[in-house]
């Protein structure tokens, strides 16, 4: 082992984030005290980012299985097979923390992370979706940090060329220290064409592709430590820089080398780039791995062996090649201008031995450095459940319409043009509903088949109630689904919430996902792919329970779908499900009323389950030319979205029984919005009835006027005035600040 | 009072753009050049002659909108 | 009609060019690499398609603009071959001389992808000859850069020889406050002086389909064809 | 050789991010500032210790690549 090491004291333990008993365990492990590269590398390894340690334990029970799930959890990317040879590789994941500290690098190289991961796997990306918490308007960072994300978002999927076609975007206090970056990258590849991190074969060369590494993102508390950091400018850790022109050549370069058969096994630099990365590709393969980092290509002069297993460059890939074709492989990258550089070869030793400068700066047994990780049961308690709220004891608006136009221009309800005109959501030409309606729908390639993608999840149902909330989560992605006429397939998450060493955050974990795993087996909804953030908390005080489900439909035929969007005058406009008035936890209370008390509205699976099969029936029969879900803000919001987005109103006749402002702003779960032809209204009421499914007809399109029972009258001008208003005004309002 | 202001990104963070434009050079056979990085210079005025307040008013501008100081230094010089 | 997109470093709306023109001819355009020499035999139509050409430094289409098979491109349009920039292929195309003027940031400094109404300034050309005279197209913006200027004379010739190809403009064809990003004279493309090289920041390629978005770039297309035929 | 080129843009073209900035600069309360305008610096190391080569290879450089003088003017300096 190399000399010249820095003693490894216990102030040095805790700085790279290892509990003293986490360090003995790293003693029993290796018999010996660790050099400083082994202790960077175990604590890579064994961090809450890579290990999973708190949420592994609970994350095992969720249903991952379907004939259709080709990989499950544990790849880069999960996979499904949507027939005709073709899968459907997909992921989400969080760039929250650096988001926060440089809001437009931390959320493009978020982007550049998630792309990554799908194109490991040998698929295209084709399609892009970002969900984003921001703190409250008034906070004074807030402005600036939502100018720089979605510029970041923005700059990267535009540049690298795939369509970012849809996502969420809120405003909570309770994110004012903590926002919220969920990026989900959606490619495409023929099934018999999928690549995987598991290695192969003995004394096959390790590969380096991409840019060179420097001495981004480094492990900030260690880099800041006085024994090595000699209060250099240079050495300090830095924030990295994304960069798409390289991804988007290492995208045609992996591709291209993927086709050309060379590729035994590939493996994205991610999160501890060459440490997580080398160790997967051996451990999982149940081989060992030798690294010479005197060939890693470097940005900068001096890197330690210590540096360069911890940094977390951008833009990198590791892939175990076979050696007959070195020579193709290395053309390839040349052509496309990429750093490529063997680094090291598998080995039949399992330890993960890496070299630097002549010496050994790390032998560790490869397996237990993934398997050996910490795991554990975090003590957690349940959320007190919160009283129901009557309708009645909710006061009602002196006016509806005012509440309406007051409802669709708040800032968690008004649209988000501002956002995705920044995106370029029309590239690759297959873009069939685009952002601002219920699913994104995107042909695949020349079709016949389509996909529909969304992003969902309602954190105050999640923070009155985790096991309803992360339920509704699961169910209204299957309904936005479901409304554009998709077949819910599966689904990725991203589980953000506080700390987990405080039993009510691990309470809230442990019920959303209870919650999240119900649904996706009442609704056959498979969870492939994921990602964990936890500590999302500041001062004490958590985020929102935020487990972000990004939902993933197939269209046998994507000429069938349909938008929200009224389009005719004449047609008649059919509310499906059940309303009762639920204003606990609604839209309405928290704009009109800055309450957000009582227990949100409860979710019934079968529900949902059979008017979401009901709804996709209609649609693919032909019989639908518009359909929305309710959600955030009830039946009002949503007729006033569809009026909205095809410039045509309506006329609503009869309502559902109850209090009127209970009744149009309620959010009751299981609902859909369809207008059809007036030649179809009456099947479709009396095939409703048949099916068991609650129906009621609510009036007819035309005009250019929502008008409301009693009289309420608004034009769809005025509507989308206040709809479109918000947004831009609050971004042009004072200048952003760093 | 005339000033320039020059952010420079700090050294070892990672410049994409000097790198393209430094493949570029080298392309069109400027083979000798090396270390290309990328910066931005802002040219402005500031109303009245207190050349001390001046220089702090524009070090406030640079902390609070010209430079991005995770990634960026910037020096500032007052014209004569 | 033998099409070729050229393929640089960074492009990425190659294949939806080359889908619109196989589309509208039903033949194959080749896809030629930016470090070539010279363009395939035969020739009729280049396409310098729309994407991020080097990540977009230094200056839009600057580095791309310098690439060695600007060279055959040059030489096909002092031939008369068509030459047809879209987007990035439009800041290529200035950059490197064979149009004139500057694509400068827009003018709100943000990205804009939106629908935007077109106004065809002057139909009959080997790009509109599918158009009619003040016809009013919509298809999409997507760019950073496309607030097209050029100093006043340049301006004047321009406007003067009718080598506007294309206005920003509303539904009703109201060219004046269209603008996506600032650009002079709501300038949303322009010709050289022969009208065979033509450069313009929309999107037509993603328009030829009624399932997305409409067909409203597909004339653009079908008029290459017929020219090149 | 150590050197540094700025790019501005010709004072007849309008400058579109400067006026913005200048913009967010007053409402941030710089009231004082006026006429910013914003340019790019390069900077970039040469082979050899030729002076005035290096100077010249550099003003190429601009005329080349670095400065679309159509609408930018350059400035070369090298270092001592
Ligand atoms: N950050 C974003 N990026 C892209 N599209 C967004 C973003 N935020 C919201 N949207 C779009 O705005 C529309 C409204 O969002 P939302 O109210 O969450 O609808 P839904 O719940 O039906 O997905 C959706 O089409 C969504 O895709
Ligand atoms: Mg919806």
């Amino acid at each position: 082992m190399a000399t010249s090491q820095p003693q490894i004291t216990p102030e040095l333990v805790a700085q790279h984030g290892l509990k003293p008993d986490e360090y003995q365990r790293i003693l029993d492990l290796i018999g010996r005290e660790p050099s400083l590269t082994e202790l960077g590398i175990f604590s890579a390894m064994w961090n809450e980012h890579c290990s999973y340690k708190s949420s592994r334990i609970h994350l095992k029970g969720l249903p991952t299985s379907a004939p259709w799930v080709i990989q499950g959890p544990g790849e880069n990317a999960g996979i499904i097979d949507i027939g005709d040879g073709i899968a459907v590789v997909f992921k989400m994941e969080s760039h929250n923390h650096p988001s926060f500290i440089e809001p437009y690098q931390g959320a493009a190289t978020g982007c550049g992370g998630i792309l990554r991961d799908v194109f490991t796997m040998g698929a295209r990306p084709i399609a892009a979706l970002n969900a984003l918490s921001f703190g409250s308007p008034d906070h004074p960072r807030t402005r600036h940090l939502v100018s720089g994300v979605v510029a970041g978002i923005g700059h990267y999927g535009n540049a690298f060329g795939v369509p970012t076609v849809g996502g969420q975007t809120r405003f909570h206090t309770r994110y004012d220290g903590n926002i919220l970056v969920n990026a989900m990258a959606v490619g495409i590849c023929r099934t018999d064409q999928i690549f995987y991190a598991a290695a192969t074969g003995v004394g096959n060369p390790i590969v380096y592709l991409g840019s060179k590494t420097g001495r981004d993102g480094i492990h900030g508390a260690t880099m800041a430590s006085a024994e090595f950091d000699e209060g250099s400018e240079e050495k300090r850790p830095t924030v990295q820089v994304g960069d798409p022109f390289a991804e988007k050549l290492l995208l045609e370069a992996c591709l291209e080398l993927m086709a050309s058969g060379s590729v035994i096994a590939i493996q994205d630099m991610g999160a501890a780039g060459l440490t997580c990365s080398a160790v997967e590709m051996g451990a999982k393969g149940d081989l060992g791995v030798r690294l010479d980092l005197n060939s890693v290509p470097i940005r900068e002069v001096g890197m330690s062996a210590y540096e360069m297993m911890l940094s977390e460059s951008q833009e990198r890939m590791l892939m175990v090649l076979d050696p007959s074709r070195e020579e193709d492989a290395q053309a390839i990258f040349t052509k496309w201008g990429l750093d490529f550089a063997i680094v090291g070869y598998t080995t039949d030793d399992l330890r993960f031995r890496v070299e630097h400068g002549g010496s050994e700066m790390a032998d560790l047994p490869i397996k237990e450095l993934g398997d050996e990780a910490p795991m554990y049961d975090r003590p957690h308690v349940e959320t007190p459940k919160r009283p129901v709220i009557r309708a009645e004891d909710v006061p009602a608006p002196a006016s509806l319409r005012a509440a309406l136009l007051q409802m669709i221009g708040s800032p968690d309800l008004c649209s988000k043009r501002w956002v995705w005109e920044q995106y370029d959501h029309l590239i690759l030409g297959n873009t069939v509903q685009r952002p601002g309606g219920d699913s994104a729908v995107v042909r695949v390639e020349d079709g016949p088949k389509g996909l529909a993608l969304t992003c969902d999840v309602t954190p105050r149902y999640c923070e009155a109630d985790p096991y309803e909330g992360g339920k509704q989560a699961v169910a209204e992605a299957w309904r936005n689904i479901c409304a554009v006429g998709g077949l819910p397939r599966a689904l990725t998450d991203n589980l953000n919430f506080g700390n987990p060493e405080r039993p009510e955050i691990m309470g809230q974990f442990v019920g959303c996902l209870k919650g999240i795993s119900e649904a996706c087996i009442a609704l056959d909804f498979p969870i492939v792919s994921g990602n964990v953030s936890l500590y999302n908390e500041t001062l004490g005080r958590g985020i929102l329970p935020t487990p972000t489900i990004g939902g993933v439909g197939v269209l046998d035929d994507v000429t069938k779908s349909v938008g929200i969007a009224f389009r005719e005058a004449g047609e008649a406009v059919i509310l499906i499900g059940d309303t009762g008035g639920w204003l606990g936890c609604s839209a309405y209370l928290s704009v009109m009323h800055d309450r957000e008390d009582g227990a949100p509205p409860p979710v019934d699976l079968a529900v949902e389950k059979r008017h979401g099969d009901f709804v996709r029936g209609l649609i693919l029969d032909g019989r639908v030319s518009a359909s929305h879900d309710i959600q955030d803000g009830g039946l009002a919001v949503s007729l006033a979205e569809m009026a909205m987005a095809g410039g045509v109103g309506a006329t609503i006749e009869t309502l559902p029984q109850g209090p009127a402002h209970a009744v149009m702003f309620g959010e009751d779960q299981g609902r859909y919005i369809l207008a059809v032809r007036e030649s179809e209204a009456a099947g479709v009421l009396d095939a409703a009835a048949k099916t068991g499914v609650p129906v009621l007809r609510l009036g007819t399109t035309g005009g250019h006027e929502l008008t409301l029972p009693g009289g309420d009258r608004i034009s769809v001008d005025e509507l989308r005035n206040a709809h479109e208003g918000w947004l831009p005004a609050y971004m042009a309002g004072v200048a952003t600040e760093n | 009072m005339k000033a320039r202001v020059t952010v420079t990104l700090k050294t070892s963070v990672l410049d994409p753009q000097g790198k393209a434009i430094e493949g570029s050079l080298k392309s069109l056979g400027f083979d000798g050049v090396s270390n290309v990085r990328q910066g931005k210079v802002f040219d402005l005025e500031v109303a009245g002659d207190d050349r001390a307040k001046a220089e702090a008013d524009i070090k406030a501008m640079c902390e609070k909108l010209l430079a991005n100081t995770v990634i960026e230094s910037y020096r500032v010089e007052i014209a004569g | 009609m033998k099409a070729s997109v050229i393929l640089f470093p960074g492009s990425n709306r190659e294949r939806d060019a080359a889908r619109a023109l196989k589309h509208a001819s039903g033949q194959d355009a080749s896809i030629v690499w930016h470090g070539e020499t010279s363009l395939p035999a035969g020739t009729d139509v280049v396409v310098l398609p729309g994407g991020f050409s080097y990540g977009d430094y230094l200056r839009c289409g600057a580095i791309a603009a310098r690439s060695p098979v600007m060279d055959a491109v040059r030489a096909h349009a002092e031939r008369g071959g068509l030459v047809l920039g879209i987007c990035n292929g439009f800041q290529i195309l200035v950059e490197s001389g064979l149009l004139p003027g500057a694509l400068l940031r827009n003018n709100h400094l943000k990205f804009v992808c939106r629908m935007q109404h077109l106004k065809v300034e002057r139909a009959g050309t080997p790009f509109t000859n599918g158009y009619t005279d003040g016809q009013v197209i919509e298809v999409a913006v997507a760019h950073g850069d496309g607030n097209y200027l050029a100093d006043v004379e340049t301006l004047e010739r321009i406007e003067g020889d009718g080598r506007v190809a294309f206005r920003y403009c509303d539904a009703e064809g109201n060219v004046g406050q269209a603008s996506p990003n600032g650009s002079v004279n709501c300038i949303a493309g322009i010709y050289s002086e022969r009208f065979n090289v033509l450069g313009l920041m929309p999107h037509p390629e993603n328009f030829i389909d009624p399932l997305v978005g409409g067909t409203d770039g597909a004339g653009l297309f079908a008029s290459l064809a017929k020219a090149a035929a």
